[in-house]
């Protein structure tokens, strides 16, 4: 059972190379190949989920440590737990849909495309699932790389830009991250003279506050900038504009993710004591991205850049909720990023598919597209209710407890952060309103846009079911992720401070 | 019977899921069999189980009915689940009776338009979402239907998508409501943070027991629930939307107006009237906002020319009295009020509707005129509907339910003197306005033509409400004319007792008041009548005393600019400022390999001297 | 010098006599073929041998050399890098055009003997005369074999500027010289430890062999001839220039600090975080909008120099390993980088293939020297999975544990500003082919530089994934300096 | 004889030495920027002889034979390098020539 972890990873890695590979005799292999490495590897996890459920099943569900560098104390060290779990789903899940979506809209060089893809995966899932320090920081650097061809190949018109304002931006911050990690091991080193790169050795490393504090932000910026958080979300913007849709997927769905599993694995678990101090700046941060990225959301004409920064405001509610930091504000957390990745990934699909209608993203040009493709409007519409939180659906489950996590951490930031949910609705709607709703004007290019085929309804039925199953019954992901979670705050509670749980 | 509770919410959001699915695959027939004929079962679930729960009622007065634990988390635990007690069965059976015969009228009424399905689909999920509301047991499921009809009242008021208009109105309604339901929400978190819960009765009786009346955060929970009703029910200071909720289809209108969405307000605060019950700041302010809000409705009412918009103000004026009699105690008053408000609203919005179906959706009353011979149907439906809105003593239902709650506000002190005499103003200008709507468009010369007939689907559900609106007020009479309790004997188990006035002389100052009204329209606009002159202060309550220009100024304009001035995102100036800087230096340090090897000389020997003289500093 | 010492030094003399061997091989029989395949077997079984002196290492061959595990190490780097760029020569130079090309391996040769020797020197005589016989060597490489009239250019900037940094660093030897009255490194460090610590000779002796040594390494502020160089000379000499007499004036100069104790005055170690700091943020800001590939790899191979010096200045154990290892992982890399540029190049062109339009549509026109270079320059960015990745987390390592605190922020400032320029190259052969070249027939460059190519490439992701051997490889040998 | 003191010794190197390196910056002329070099290294060759005397040890005349070795082969590269240039450009400026740059 141990070889399952790496199984998780090898599977997607290999077959990356076999659809390089296979790329060059029929653009349909590597489609393919994609798809049954994303399948085997769905079907590898299927049987986890039940596991961590099983009564008196400590929160690792599934572990593996093998000597990789010795001579540094750094091992391939992977560990699964509910909250790795349940965004390895996410993950392969919207690995699965990108492929699936990507089949018309990609015709060049498709092997390095679905090849890319698969290497995204597999740096992601190993991020979910590396415990060992220096193995996170290797996997956390391996999916920028396939990122980067995503969008610099197959991205729009300033892709490369894009490309290398998001390579800059997440290099430059975990650089940070990496220097502070071996701060942390060598305090660690020299307080025990055990040179280790093990998360869990790690954890309760002793050392002074000032200390602490550098090094909690080193952690805290990377993932803020991946996340991303105000003010380091520049990047986003530009990156889901300019990338290929399947790229936009991943980066919304799955990338963004990553952040804010590290500040729940490894900022506020490492550094309790700092973290805590920190979290009134860290929860502004989360507020002002909340309210800053609805507004410039309402302000954008381009569609995918108004996805984008509604992408801000959802995480803004992330890092409200991850400095919250108690059971209701930590599970709204986990849903809301699954609920994010959902419908945030299934707008991106919609304006992919938009664009290859009607070839543009412009919605100055755009307007009364019900009349002529009314199943992508209305599945624009199911997402764009999906994203201003309407209760029934999986981010409302989200929004909902984090504010009620933050509210017993902080009342003025709730309140304040609760504004989002108009501004999301000013938003949200605005987009259906100039895409969807409104004259019908002139589409420039094509002469009669068709609606969305067999293969995206599907896509996209699978995907309205499972924001609506998230937003209905929630259940299922709370009591996956909740041991995980309770250890996550069992270490990440500094000493003296109670765990804010249960009655105020 | 009670078993089939669920079926109730469920039937009606069976139906909206088959529409949306079944979109461009059903004929029009079956659209509308299914839009009409589900929630047409629903209500006659809803009846039997009325029935049921009149005849024998269950322990507590109350039904539970769990469907599903939602979540349990951190100590939170919230079911999807449903209760009935006198209160929501109240709510319940309006809903579907009165949205039944508003779905069966726009079966016909709808015929012909593009998107036939989709309407019914959103009219369903519109009940649907309304029922949930009512009969949800805990906070967050009546939030999720809450929030659920501010989306259907955006679909549908934006139904006819092509004009950017209805898009505009439609956002505005839910954007200006969801102002209001984000202070609900704050509500709830504070209630499930200090409370412990989020089920209703669990809540309230928490509330009593550890807060104190007027203890701050009772008041501050009241208030914060309170925005939410105002946003919903169009009270001040969220009332803008509601005029221009007119852009949507008419039966929409009397959908949102009388069985579903406006009233929620109502509802939630008789349902956590506990709560208010400890705030009385917060009571008192409930009830000037309905004072408030029925006298500038009222006004406003009087300065329209569209019909509809007539109506609209009608119905915020109307919401004004519940709100009043909420504000001085009067729970079941207010009750009274919302049922035989949805018959003559529902009435009279359909019967508006069925006007403008045939002059071809011409809602201008002074282009209609002399429509009482040719189109007597809607004539008599409308009028009747009117007396019943303008209270016409003894023969309306209007009549009793307003006069139970001008009762409760003289019996409730010195300041429920002041609303009352509000109320018994606002009772003198609904005469007016609504009479001087009837004497212009259906008396007096014709100005449009008049083409079609009506079928039977608009028919029966005219006659039905007109029979309610006459009838129906004989559930609840005054000590005077008989002291029929029917209506406050059912609520009594959930709400407490309306203190009424004593004395008869309150009840004859308001009739008279409603006659006075109705009398000064008839002086008026008996002659036929010129659209009025342009004057300021026409204008002035023909903008409803200009709240949406000051909403514009205030919040509108300044997020508009905030957006597109910000669309660049002032912070990527910074990052640009970086990589601008990182290309200066690189132009500079780059002008230093000039290629010379004497430069590169002097640059070895100045690096030399500067390593020697490091080197020598010490 | 007795017979365990000559056997651990048999691998340089073995390649004292190969030199002399393809000396007069040329002189025998001018053959391109004949005389470059003589020196690749000539370099191939110096590479061969010297494991073999392994066993009697440490062990001190006369006053001026030393044989140990560092010797092996980084001659052994040297010896293999040597061995790559005859290789990639023997592609480049192998057209069918132009005239007398058998001298240049000739050259290759003694500069290698120059560079081999350098790691094993333990005396100011030894030092001097390996350092100019690579020097000297190195002037012919530059200007040898390319009928360019830039490579003549290039030739005199580095006569004149590598003359008078040579002078630099012998005035230096001298003052050190005078004031200790010894050249051993061995013996100025016990001197150096024992005597005044502010003394003034010595001192600014060190500064000036700092000078002469940070001109080879083409450290800011003494590295301005670099990108002219590299732009001159041919592609694979660019190669040697980069690699070859990098390390082995690094692995000397490693081994002067360490003997000699430099480490130990706070001024040197000022100057010298200094210049890391200067070359660091320098090199790469003078790359970043660089369009001349060559060019751009020099300026790059400065910022890493830099770099270099981070572990340099941490020391110790950790240090030295993380030099090595980085040492190791920018030696593939570069190599791998210059050598993609010198198959994509001909001699007979004019010029190399070093504008950034050179380098438009190569995903599509040569996607093996495209992607190999897409990782190498991943490597050069220090993102994984390569061995550039694991280099410059070793050095963070060192630096962090060292806590320098102002090398390691330029360090990543650094970092930082480079990803842009590779990742500029990256977005050129992701461009569309050029018209004008999408008509000609696509070269095809000669399959054993490939096969060369290839094997870097192997190793670049190998050791970027699983690099403990490497690192054990390491401990055994570059850990251990002898005196 | 009296030994040479070494200051005055190094004094002289160091002038030498200053004085190749000024030749180098100043003169335009391949020729004489070469011939300044070997002044430089010369220089260098002097300091070593001083400081031999100082240590009356050999190693310092040692490494002068080595020095003057490496600047004649030096010389010889560079001559042949100037020839190569001049053959090529007619002129021996050295500021005439920088294809080299940027």
């Amino acid at each position: 059972m141990n070889m399952l972890l790496i199984l998780l990873l090898l599977i997607p890695a290999i077959g990356g190379v076999l659809a390089w590979l296979s790329g060059a005799r029929h653009p349909d292999w590597p489609r393919w190949i994609a798809i049954f490495a994303l399948a085997a590897d769905l079907l590898l996890t299927l049987p986890l989920i039940g596991r961590a459920v099983m009564p008196g099943q400590s929160a690792w569900i599934t572990s593996i440590d093998l000597p990789w560098i010795p001579q540094l104390g750094i091992s391939f060290e992977l560990n699964l737990d509910g909250l790795s779990l349940v965004l390895i789903l996410l993950t392969i899940v919207l690995g699965l849909v990108s492929v699936v979506i990507s089949w018309s809209e990609i015709t060049e060089r498709v092997g390095l495309f679905h090849a890319n893809l698969l290497w995204a995966t597999t740096g992601v899932i190993g991020v979910f699932l590396a415990l060992d320090l220096f193995l996170f920081f290797f996997f956390w650097e391996l999916m920028l790389v396939p990122m980067y061809f995503l969008i610099a190949l197959w991205g729009h018109e300033h892709r490369f830009y894009a490309a290398i304002k998001f390579v800059i931006f997440t290099q430059g911050s975990s650089l940070l991250m990496l220097v502070a990690i071996l701060a942390l091991v060598f305090i660690h080193q020299r307080a025990t003279g055990h040179l280790t790169f093990d998360y869990l050795a790690l954890l309760g490393t002793k050392m002074s506050s000032a200390t602490a504090f550098w090094l909690m932000l080193g952690f805290f910026i990377a993932f803020a900038v991946k996340l991303p958080a105000v003010p380091f979300h520049t990047w986003l913007p530009d990156a889901h504009t300019e990338a290929p849709t399947a790229g936009s997927v991943l980066l919304a769905g799955v990338l963004l993710k990553t952040g804010a599993y590290g500040l729940l694995r490894f900022v506020v678990p490492l550094f309790p004591a700092a973290a805590h101090e920190f979290a009134p700046v860290a929860m502004t941060l989360g507020v002002a991205g909340i309210l800053y990225g609805a507004l410039l959301a309402f302000g954008q004409n381009d569609m995918k850049r108004m996805i984008a920064y509604s992408s801000v405001s959802h995480m803004g509610f992330v890092l409200l909720g991850v400095f919250a930091w108690n059971t209701l504000a930590l599970q709204g957390v986990v849903v809301q990023m699954l609920a994010h990745g959902v419908s945030t990934g299934a707008l991106f699909i919609l304006v992919g598919a938009l664009q290859e209608r009607i070839h543009t993203r412009d919605m100055r040009l755009m307007g009364g597209l019900w009349g002529a493709m009314p199943r992508l409007s209305g599945f624009g519409m199911i997402f764009a209710i999906a994203s201003l939180g309407l209760p029934g659906l999986g981010n409302f489950i989200g929004e909902f407890l984090i504010l009620l996590g933050s509210f017993r951490a902080s009342v003025p930031f709730t309140v304040v952060a609760s504004l989002g949910l108009v501004a999301g609705a000013a938003y949200a709607l605005l987009l259906v309103q100039r895409a969807f709703h409104g004259r019908t004007t002139a589409q420039p290019g094509s002469a009669k846009p068709f609606d969305l085929t067999a293969r995206h309804i599907a896509v996209m039925g699978g995907l309205v079911l499972a924001i609506i199953g998230l937003g209905l019954y929630p259940q299922p992901v709370f009591d996956q992720v909740a041991p995980g979670l309770a250890a996550l705050q069992h270490e990440g509670t500094p000493p003296g401070n109670t765990p804010m749980e249960g009655q105020p | 019977m009670h078993e089939l509770l669920w079926l109730v919410p469920t039937l009606p959001l069976l139906g909206s899921v088959i529409l949306m699915l079944g979109a461009g695959r059903l004929s029009i027939r079956a659209e509308a069999a299914a839009g009409a004929l589900s929630v047409g079962f629903a209500a006659v679930i809803a009846f039997t189980i009325a029935g049921g729960f009149l005849l024998s009622p269950p322990a507590g007065a109350a039904y539970e009915q769990t469907l599903w634990r939602w979540f349990d988390v951190g100590g939170l635990s919230v079911t999807i689940g449903l209760r009935l007690d006198p209160l929501s069965l109240v709510m319940m059976l309006v809903i579907t009776g009165v949205g039944f015969l508003i779905h069966l009228f726009a079966t016909e009424f709808m015929e012909g338009e593009e998107g036939y399905g989709r309407f019914f689909a959103y009219l369903n999920l519109f009940v649907a979402a309304m029922l949930l509301l009512v009969l949800g047991d805990n906070f967050l499921t009546l939030y999720t239907g809450w929030e659920g009809v501010g989306l259907c009242s955006y679909l549908l008021i934006g139904f006819w998508w092509r004009d950017p208009a209805n898009g505009l109105a439609a956002r505005k309604a839910f954007i200006v409501t969801r102002i209001g339901d984000t202070a609900l929400l704050i509500g709830l978190l504070l209630i499930a943070s200090r409370l412990g819960t989020l089920n209703i009765a669990g809540a309230m009786h928490n509330a009593a027991q550890s807060w104190p009346a007027g203890s701050p955060l009772a008041t501050l929970a009241a208030f914060l629930l309170l925005g939410g009703a105002v946003g919903k029910s169009a009270q001040l200071p969220l009332q803008t939307w509601l005029p221009d909720a007119m852009a949507g289809p008419t039966p929409v209108s009397a959908l949102i107006h009388a069985a579903t969405m406006v009233t929620a307000g109502v509802y939630l605060i008789a349902r956590t009237h506990a709560l208010f019950l400890l705030a009385p700041a917060a009571q008192y302010t409930v009830g000037g906002i309905g004072a408030a809000t029925l006298l500038l409705a009222g006004f406003s009412a009087l300065a329209q020319n569209d019909i509809k918009r007539i109506l609209a103000y009608s119905t915020m004026s109307q919401i004004g009295y519940m709100f009043l009699a909420l504000g001085v105690g009067a729970w079941g008053a207010a009750m009274f009020h919302l049922l035989t408000h949805a018959f003559f609203k529902a009435l009279l919005f359909l019967s508006a509707g069925a006007v403008t179906m045939r002059l071809h959706h011409e809602q201008d009353i002074f282009k209609m005129g002399g429509l009482a011979r040719r189109l007597p149907v809607a004539f008599w439906s409308f009028l009747i509907g009117s007396a019943a809105l303008a209270a016409l003593p003894l023969v309306t239902a209007g009549f009793y339910s307003k006069e139970a709650i001008l009762s409760g506000a003289w019996a409730d002190g010195s300041s429920g003197r002041v609303l009352w005499a509000a109320g018994v103003f606002g009772a003198f200008i609904t005469g007016l306005y609504i009479f001087r709507a009837v004497f212009i468009a259906f008396f007096g010369e014709a100005h449009t033509e008049v083409s079609g007939r009506y079928g039977w689907r608009v028919i029966l559900p005219l006659t039905v409400l007109s029979v309610l609106s006459v009838l129906g007020g004989l559930i609840e009479l005054p000590p005077a004319f008989g002291h029929v309790t029917l209506l406050s004997n059912l609520l009594a188990p959930v709400l407490p007792a309306t203190k009424e006035a004593a004395s008869v002389v309150p009840l004859l100052v308001a009739s008279l008041a409603g006659l006075l009204g109705i009398g000064l329209a008839a002086v008026l606009y008996w002659r036929p009548a010129r659209p009025p002159a342009e004057t300021p202060l026409w204008r002035f309550w023909h903008a409803a005393a200009g709240f949406d220009w000051l909403y514009g100024r205030l919040l509108v304009r300044p997020v508009l600019w905030a957006a597109r001035e910000g669309a660049d995102d002032v912070i990527d100036s910074v990052y640009d400022a970086i990589a601008w800087t990182a290309r200066t230096l690189h132009e500079q340090v780059r002008r230093t390999q000039s290629g010379r090897v004497r430069f590169y000389t002097a640059g070895l020997a100045i690096g030399s001297i500067s390593l020697i003289a490091i080197a020598m500093i010490r | 010098m007795n017979a365990a010492a000559f056997k651990a030094f048999a691998p340089f003399t073995l390649l004292g006599v190969v030199t002399i061997a393809v000396m007069l091989l040329i002189a025998v029989r001018r053959n391109h073929h004949l005389a470059a395949l003589s020196t690749i077997a000539g370099l191939l079984l110096c590479c061969i041998a010297l494991p073999l002196a392994a066993p009697a290492a440490p062990i001190a061959v006369t006053p001026l050399f030393v044989v140990d595990g560092s010797v092996i190490f980084y001659s052994g780097l040297v010896l293999g890098s040597a061995l790559v760029v005859a290789i990639l020569s023997y592609a480049y130079l192998g057209g069918p055009e132009q005239g007398p090309r058998e001298e240049y391996y000739l050259l290759l040769l003694t500069a290698t003997l120059g560079a081999a020797l350098l790691p094993a020197s333990v005396h100011f005589a030894s030092f001097f005369l390996g350092l100019e016989t690579l020097s000297i060597s190195l002037l012919g490489l530059i200007a040898y074999a390319s009928p360019r009239e830039e490579s003549a250019e290039a030739g005199i900037k580095y006569l004149i500027l590598g003359g008078a940094s040579s002078a630099f660093l012998l005035f230096g030897m001298a003052l050190i010289y005078a004031d200790l009255g010894t050249m051993s490194f061995a013996q100025i460090g016990a001197l150096a430890r024992a005597g005044n610590p502010h003394d003034l000779f010595r001192l600014v002796g060190a500064a000036m062999i700092l000078t002469g040594v940070g001109f080879k390494l083409s450290l800011v502020p003494f590295h301005m001839w670099t990108p002219d160089i590299y732009e001159g000379a041919p592609a694979p000499v660019t190669a040697f220039i980069a690699v070859v007499s990098k390390i082995a004036v690094f692995a000397v100069i490693l081994r002067y600090f360490i003997l000699a104790d430099g480490q130990a005055d706070a001024s040197l170690r000022a100057g010298l975080a200094m210049i890391a700091i200067l070359s660091m943020l320098g090199g790469n800001l003078l790359a970043l909008m660089q369009n001349n590939v060559k060019r751009l790899l020099a300026y790059s191979s400065i910022a890493h120099l830099g770099y270099l010096l981070v572990a340099f200045l941490a020391g110790g154990a950790l240090g030295n390993e993380a030099a090595a290892y980085y040492l190791a992982a920018y030696a593939v890399t570069s190599l791998g980088a210059f050598g993609i540029v010198a198959q994509l190049s001909t001699p007979g062109a004019g010029r190399d293939a070093d504008r950034m339009e050179d380098y438009h549509g190569l995903f599509r026109t040569r996607p093996f020297l495209a992607s190999s270079l897409a990782l190498m320059l991943l490597s050069l960015a220090g993102l994984p999975p390569t061995m550039g990745f694991i280099g410059k987390f070793y050095l963070i390592a060192s630096g962090v544990g060292a806590g320098l605190f102002w090398p390691v922020a330029a360090l990543v400032v650094g970092s930082v500003i480079g990803i842009y320029y590779y990742l500029r190259v990256l977005v050129a052969m992701a461009m569309p082919v050029p018209a004008a070249r999408s008509a000609a027939p696509p070269a095809t460059a000669p399959l054993f530089g490939n096969v060369v190519i290839a094997v870097l490439l192997a190793l670049l992701l190998m050791l970027g994934t699983y690099p403990a051997p490497a690192i054990a490889l390491i401990r055994l040998t570059a850990g251990a300096v002898a005196g | 004889m009296t030994a040479i003191p070494l200051d005055q010794g190094l004094g002289l190197a160091a002038a030498l030495f200053a004085l190749g390196l000024a030749g180098v910056l100043v003169r335009r002329n391949l020729l004489f920027m070469l011939m300044s070099l070997e002044v430089m290294l010369n220089a260098a060759g002097v300091a070593f002889v001083v400081a031999g005397a100082r240590w009356a040890a050999a190693d310092g005349q040692i490494m002068f034979i080595l020095v003057l070795t490496f600047a004649a082969s030096e010389v010889s590269v560079g001559l042949a390098l100037i020839l190569l240039m001049h053959r090529r450009n007619s002129t021996l400026d050295a500021d005439a020539s920088y294809h080299l740059r940027g």
